[in-house]
């Protein structure tokens, strides 16, 4: 067994301990720390200077193997489970990592919660796991299938644990959801496999056969392609318009599984566009970049006005969500290598905020029940002053202040979004993307004026009456810690950022037809 | 002679499988169902598989069909009522039974191998129940025992869904 | 006519029709089950006169069809047993062997 | 220590004392308060001592965002004139505050947050004035917005004051928004980010020769975007007269003194490019000139101490500003050099005066302080006297000078509109000095009031000092600054001086003589002061847009989402397949048999299909 399916198999055992008995907090927690633990050493495994971003820490154990064309006599794999990992997907490892610990860690205990206690900690595991072997696979089939096996228990999780009356009928509209996208995307997949020679589903088969002259013959078939893909993993990312089950889901699910979605199995969507859709259909993107530069400017402008507009911090947390995932798809409409960096990087920063900000969403529902701007009514910042400290970090990495990682994740997108000037020689121009661009920029005021109000109306101004005899516990330090370790992180990536950019730039660097 | 056998046999058969669904009584059905499974352990006997044929007499005819009766009886069932003939699910059953039959003679009538005619066994050759026991017990030794481990299954399964706390 | 393989082909093609019929326009679930033991039995014909018919290169009979009728048997009484014991426990909750009574997969 | 290392010293003390405050010693104000002001003291004598360090001296610099393709964003520094300048006054100021706060902010409870975010100020506010390179500057940019944001809404628990906090970082916000374009349109265009690189490329190169005029405006007016959210000049000066909110001795160094002169300090680093399109500086000379104008009318009719002062601040950036569109960067730096300490210890000397008179901040509420307040008083009246430009004793005259003398040869028209400006300067500060510390006293805070402790007039004191003689060959000199930093080089002429002076002397007697010996505002009832103490209505006019088009946009689409797209893209499908499941139920009967039929029938027609067909 390699390190990287020892990765995805020890939330896996650890589900499958808890449900025949093991105690389920201190069975959880440790195997999201000895996960943790692994990807910091695949990190260590990892080698940087002689592979040139190609996967690493490979196996393979071939399920269909076929007469290989090329090489007469001799067999080649057409589905088994390969896992690997380069750069990017190293680095979505350890957010998975990271945001899986924290997230089992802010569960709460036993006893609060209602229902079946086992089912709660073992569906975050294997949510956890499900996007652990999605990022680890290098084969079409599991790739798809680990991103599946997380969607169940999400499923469960909301609509057994969720919070308010719709619970079930909020499942069922993320699930339906989810599955039409997951539906669509197969439908891609199975084509592009097919038109990839239907030889193989390795990774780095069908990247051989994408990088052949001419691979797919006719161009509207290339770009049918990209489009199904466009709109499957569009759905899962939650692109403008497909993006209504996310805000709903997200207010809510329980808080672990809020910080497992939003945090980490969204980003499968995006790593599938840049692990497949760009690399294999670089003409089916070059001829969809307008329509996707005008659907991710709906995320980040119509989005963000939505979110101003929200009246409770969940459902605006939610909305953010969304607006955010815009600038990852301008990194990676923007086809330059930084852009495509800034939406990695982005993916990272902004599933370690957004978990830290649903665990925060999650204490406050806990202390008062609402999460109603109007009915909590601020000035907590005097009352719960720790609570309070900890969320103006949250809320300030979540509006890319200077310092945390989301910062350097949108000025790198930003930069990629211009990069294209450098093509053109005399002639400057602002192309469309500069322009989408532009708007993204925008969204950054945008984004400061939700976030500074969600701050202004919970923590600031003075405290209303309804919560001045209340006695509210403020954070004891077993609740801090886990929000501590988010920050950290954030900060850490904020303040030296090549610690994970070196790690990207040469896998995308291998990524064909991106501009430099 | 034994064509004569034959068709006696087959007649039995196809009339016992009628009464079958023509009885209104379960009792009597189960008894059509015995005369059709003698007469198709006869075709059995006919075709020279004597041990098939004696088994599709003492599983089918016996047990199975002891099985049958036991139930009936033990629910003390009346006659199927006439309450509310329903003509369409009649009609429906017996059209496509007919359907089903003309399909057959048309398939067998384009069944050019069909016309051969019985060829004796060679002398000499081991009997049936040998050749059947070497074969299940050499060649179909997993299957058997896969088999074995079904009835079992089966078996605990009837306990447990007979038992009357079943709820 | 000297009886060829297709009258024992039409001979089981015929009684597997009748089962059908039977399992179509039969209430009582017990003969129902019936019907669909002599459908199997039925079968079970067909693949005996083919061992018969289609011999081995000895000129001896193909037994491997006879083995598989054995297991065929073998399932089918198993089938028979766990059926019965759920028929038995459908009467006892709902007091009817009417198929057109047990229909709580509706809605 | 290896001088090399000084400006990382300078750059990251402050960062570890804002740290170790907020891990170690946050329950403990006292301890805190001395920790940043003993911080705040070094980085005083540091700064002095980076003024021996010589121009374009190499210092190591940390690569901060690699971004691959050969584009990499170092923490870096760049060493010169401007620099160094600069750092002296940021300094010195923030030394002066630490020291003033330690006694003003003596018994507030978030004491260990308020010095945490002054010394998280003093290293945001470090890193712009190094910045080698327009990213990194950009990251302190926004840091600086956000320790404002913390230290004006140090008060939180007041409405007022939570509300400036927000307002003030979502205007610099806006205006980062253009900052932010108009960097990645310098990078697109110059291909590199650093000043040094850009100046080399754009100056010696001509490398924008053949880019169209449009574009290099664009570029050009989106930096100074920037500016205008930093500056607050219009039509973003909104936040600044609010950010007054904030404790006084931050309002001192932060909004008077440094942060809003970031913007200027940040023009005077591009000057160079400011040329590069036509048309590009008289649009920044006249939002200045404008923004000078408006802000010395608003100054008129108000009746708070700090908006006064505020609404003076804005005026004098205006000026800056006017100056660097100009083409007079050095005009503009050097009357920032000045300001800094003037205005600085203008806000520090309404500190005292704010805590003497038990937080009351209406002027009208005051008077007859000079006596109680000898000390206050005089290092006042030198401050207002160096804000107005007082001929040859003062600072400021040697500054302002530069600017309208500047303006006199480059524009006529903006000379008018400066000269005027003086008139007002000097008839709100009169006004201001008058109503305050002469006459009678006007209230119980006022009769009680008593000269404040040591720790907050010495600041005074040392600040009034640079506040006479930072105009003067000497200072720079001593400074070892010259001869790059601009400074004073004699005035323009003898014209100029006479028409400030008669300007001044005008504005001086008409304020006495309107405001002597008043106890309330003689011109309350004019239509036109309204207006003034109004402020143009500018603020309603933006709550209304706002409301218009932020809440209102956002109102819109929350709806567009919740029913069209949902609708169409979620309920419309949905909706849809239930129809059709509905349908499809029917042939559920839930009858065994006629799911038997079924069955059968779809067999035969396998059977049918496969073998007839």
């Amino acid at each position: 067994m390699t390190l990287l399916e020892a990765i995805i198999a020890v939330p896996i055992v650890a589900a499958i301990a808890i449900a025949f008995g093991s105690p389920t907090r201190p069975t959880a927690v440790a195997a999201a720390a000895i996960n943790l633990i692994l990807i910091l050493f695949a990190f260590g495994q990892y080698d940087l200077v002689h592979q040139e971003g190609a996967y690493q820490l490979t196996a393979s154990h071939p399920i269909i193997t076929v007469p290989d064309l090329a090489n007469p006599g001799a067999e080649a794999t057409l589905f088994g489970l390969s896992t690997g990992v380069d750069g990017i997907s190293l680095v979505l490892l350890l957010l998975t990592g990271i945001v899986t610990l924290a997230a089992v860690w802010v569960s709460p205990a036993e006893d609060q919660i209602k229902g079946n206690k086992r089912l709660y900690y073992l569906s975050s595991l294997l949510i956890s796991a499900g996007a652990l072997g999605a990022f680890c696979s290098t084969d079409l089939f599991f790739f798809f299938a680990f991103h599946e096996l997380a969607l169940i228990p999400t499923f469960l999780m909301i609509g057994i644990f969720g919070s308010g009356p719709n619970r079930v009928r909020v499942a069922w509209k993320m699930t339906i959801y989810l599955g039409v996208g997951s539906m669509i995307l197969l439908a891609g997949l199975v084509a592009l496999f097919v038109a990839l020679g239907g030889q193989s589903l390795q990774f780095v088969d069908m990247q051989a056969w994408a990088d052949a002259p001419a691979a797919i013959a006719s161009s509207s078939l290339e770009n049918g392609i990209f489009l199904t893909l466009l709109i499957g993993f569009g759905i899962l990312v939650s692109l403008f318009p497909f993006h209504t089950w996310a805000p709903e889901a997200y207010a809510t699910a329980p808080t672990p599984t809020a910080m497992l979605h939003a945090g980490v199995l969204k980003k499968f969507g995006l790593y599938g566009l840049i692990r497949i859709a760009i690399p294999m259909l670089p003409n089916g993107a070059a001829h969809w970049q307008t329509l996707v530069l005008v659907l991710l400017v709906g995320n980040i402008l119509y989005v963000g006005y939505v979110t101003i507009a929200q009246k409770r911090f969940d459902l605006m947390l939610g909305n953010s969500s969304v607006m955010h995932m815009g600038y990852a798809f301008l990194g990676i409409a923007s086809m330059t290598v930084i852009g495509v960096q800034g939406a990695v990087l982005l993916m990272f920063a902004h599933g370690i905020s957004i978990a830290l900000l649903f665990a925060l969403n999650g204490h406050l529902r806990k202390r008062f029940g609402t999460l109603e701007f109007d009915r909590i009514g601020g000035g907590l910042g005097k009352l719960l002053p720790t609570l309070g400290l900890l969320f103006g970090f949250a809320i300030m990495a979540g509006i890319g202040l200077p310092g945390f990682a989301n910062f350097a994740a949108e000025v790198m997108i930003f930069f990629g979004g211009f990069a294209g000037l450098f093509a053109q020689e005399k002639d400057f121009v602002l192309g469309p993307v500069q322009i989408a661009t532009m708007c993204a920029i925008w969204g950054v005021v945008i984004s400061a004026v939700y976030g500074l109000r969600a701050y202004r109306n919970l923590f600031m101004g003075p405290l209303p009456d309804s919560t001045k005899d209340r006695k509210l516990a403020d954070l004891t330090l077993a609740e801090q810690l886990p929000l501590i370790l988010l920050i950290v992180t954030l900060l850490v990536i904020g303040f030296a950022p090549g610690l994970l950019i070196k790690y990207l730039i040469p896998s995308i660097e291998n990524i064909s037809h991106l501009a430099g | 002679m034994l064509d004569l056998l034959f068709y006696i046999f087959a007649t039995l058969s196809v009339v016992g499988a009628l009464g079958v669904i023509v009885n209104k009584n379960p009792v009597t059905s189960a008894f059509s169902l015995i005369a059709a499974f003698i007469g198709l352990a006869a075709l059995f006997i006919q075709l020279d598989a004597y041990l098939v044929g004696i088994i599709q007499i003492l599983v089918y005819g016996g047990a199975v069909m002891v099985l049958f009766l036991f139930i009936i009886m033990l629910m003390d069932l009346p006659s199927e009522e006439r309450r509310k003939f329903g003509w369409g699910p009649v009609a429906g059953g017996i059209l496509l039974g007919c359907v089903f039959v003309v399909q057959l003679v048309r398939v067998l009538a384009d069944y050019s191998a069909g016309s051969r005619v019985m060829q004796d066994l060679p002398v000499g050759a081991a009997s049936d129940v040998e050749q059947i026991g070497k074969l299940m017990f050499t060649q179909y030794y997993f299957p058997v025992q896969v088999v074995g481990v079904l009835l079992l299954v089966a078996t605990i399964g009837v306990v447990v869904l007979s038992k009357k706390e079943l709820d | 006519m000297e009886v060829t393989l297709n009258h024992f082909l039409f001979v089981s093609g015929l009684l597997f029709a009748i089962g059908l019929a039977g399992v179509l326009v039969r209430r009582n679930v017990i003969v129902i089950f019936m019907c669909l033991e002599l459908m199997l039995s039925a079968a079970n014909l067909s693949l005996v006169a083919f061992s018969r018919y289609n011999v081995t290169p000895g000129g001896d009979a193909d037994y491997n069809a006879q083995v598989f009728l054995f297991f065929i048997i073998t399932v089918a009484a198993a089938e028979v047993a766990v059926g019965l014991a759920i028929i038995v426990a459908l009467y006892r909750a709902k007091q009817t062997t009417d198929i057109t009574q047990i229909n709580s997969m509706k809605n | 220590m290896e001088s090399q290392n000084l400006p990382w010293i300078i750059l990251l003390l402050p960062l570890f004392c804002a740290a170790s405050i907020l891990l170690f010693t946050r329950r403990s104000g006292n301890i805190s308060a001395l920790i940043a002001t003993g911080c705040s003291l070094i980085s005083l004598l540091l700064g002095v001592a980076l003024l021996r360090l010589p121009d374009g001296v190499h210092v190591a610099a940390f690569p901060w965002l690699n971004m691959g393709s050969n584009v990499v964003v170092e923490i870096g520094f760049q060493i010169d004139q401007l620099s160094r300048g600069m750092m002296l006054v940021v300094t010195a100021i923030g030394a002066a505050v630490h020291v003033f706060s330690l006694a003003y902010m003596k018994d507030d409870d978030g004491k260990a947050r308020y010095f945490a975010g002054l010394s998280f100020f003093m290293f945001s506010m470090t890193g712009i004035v190094f910045a080698n390179n327009f990213v990194m500057m950009f990251v302190f940019w926004e840091l600086v917005g956000f320790s404002s944001y913390v230290l004006i809404g140090h008060w939180f628990e007041k409405d007022s004051a939570a509300d400036a906090a927000k307002k003030a970082f979502l205007t610099n916000r806006i205006g980062d928004f253009g900052f932010m374009i108009g960097i990645l349109l310098v990078w697109g265009l110059t291909k590199s980010i650093y000043f040094t690189a850009i100046a080399t490329a754009v100056v010696d190169e001509q490398i924008l020769n053949g880019v169209s005029n449009g574009l290099l405006m664009a570029m050009v007016l989106c930096v100074f975007c920037g500016a205008i959210g930093k500056s607050a000049q219009l039509p973003l000066h909104v936040w600044l007269p609010d950010a007054m909110e904030g404790p006084t001795p931050v309002s001192a160094l932060i909004h008077a003194a440094t942060m809003v002169a970031a913007g200027v300090y940040m023009l005077a680093r591009i000057a160079f490019l400011i040329p590069m399109s036509a048309g590009a500086g008289e649009v920044i000379a006249w939002i200045g000139a404008i923004t000078a104008l408006m802000a010395a009318l608003m100054a008129l009719q108000q009746n708070d101490i700090k908006r006064i002062l505020a609404y003076s601040t804005l005026s004098q950036l205006g000026y800056m500003v006017m100056a660097v569109g100009i083409n007079a960067a050095d005009a503009a730096m050097f009357h920032l050099f000045t300001h800094a300490f003037f205005k600085a210890l203008l806000f520090l000397g309404s500190g005292a005066v704010i805590y003497a008179c038990h937080h009351e901040q209406d002027i009208w509420k005051m008077g007859g302080l000079a006596k109680k307040m000898p000390i206050t008083f005089v290092t006042f009246v030198i401050g207002t006297a160096a804000l107005m430009g007082l001929p040859f004793v003062t600072s400021g005259f040697f500054s302002k000078e530069a600017i309208l003398g500047a303006a006199l040869h480059g524009h006529k028209a903006l000379f008018v509109v400066a000269a005027f400006i003086v008139l007002l300067t000097a008839f709100y500060m009169t006004r201001l000095i008058v109503v305050v510390f002469l006459g009678e006293d006007r209230s119980e805070k006022a009769k009680k009031a008593k000269e404040v402790p040591v720790l907050m007039w010495v600041p005074l004191v040392l600040l009034a000092v640079p506040s006479v003689i930072a105009g003067y060959e000497f200072f720079y000199k001593g400074m070892a600054l010259s001869p790059a930093f601009p400074h004073h080089e004699g005035p323009a002429s003898i014209g100029l001086i006479v028409i400030s002076a008669v300007l001044l002397i005008f504005g001086i007697g008409m304020a006495f003589w309107g405001y002597k010996g008043e106890t309330s505002e003689p011109m309350a009832g004019n239509r036109l002061a309204r207006v003034f103490g109004n402020k143009f209505y500018v603020d309603e006019a933006y709550t209304w847009l706002i409301k218009i088009f932020q809440d209102g946009l956002a109102g819109v689409a929350n709806f567009v989402d919740k029913v069209v797209v949902d609708g169409l893209v979620a309920r419309l499908p949905a909706a849809g397949a239930l129809r059709l499941g509905d349908a499809m139920r029917r042939l559920q009967s839930g009858n065994l048999q006629s799911y038997g039929f079924l069955f059968a029938l779809g067999a035969v027609l396998v059977i049918y299909l496969v073998v007839f067909k």
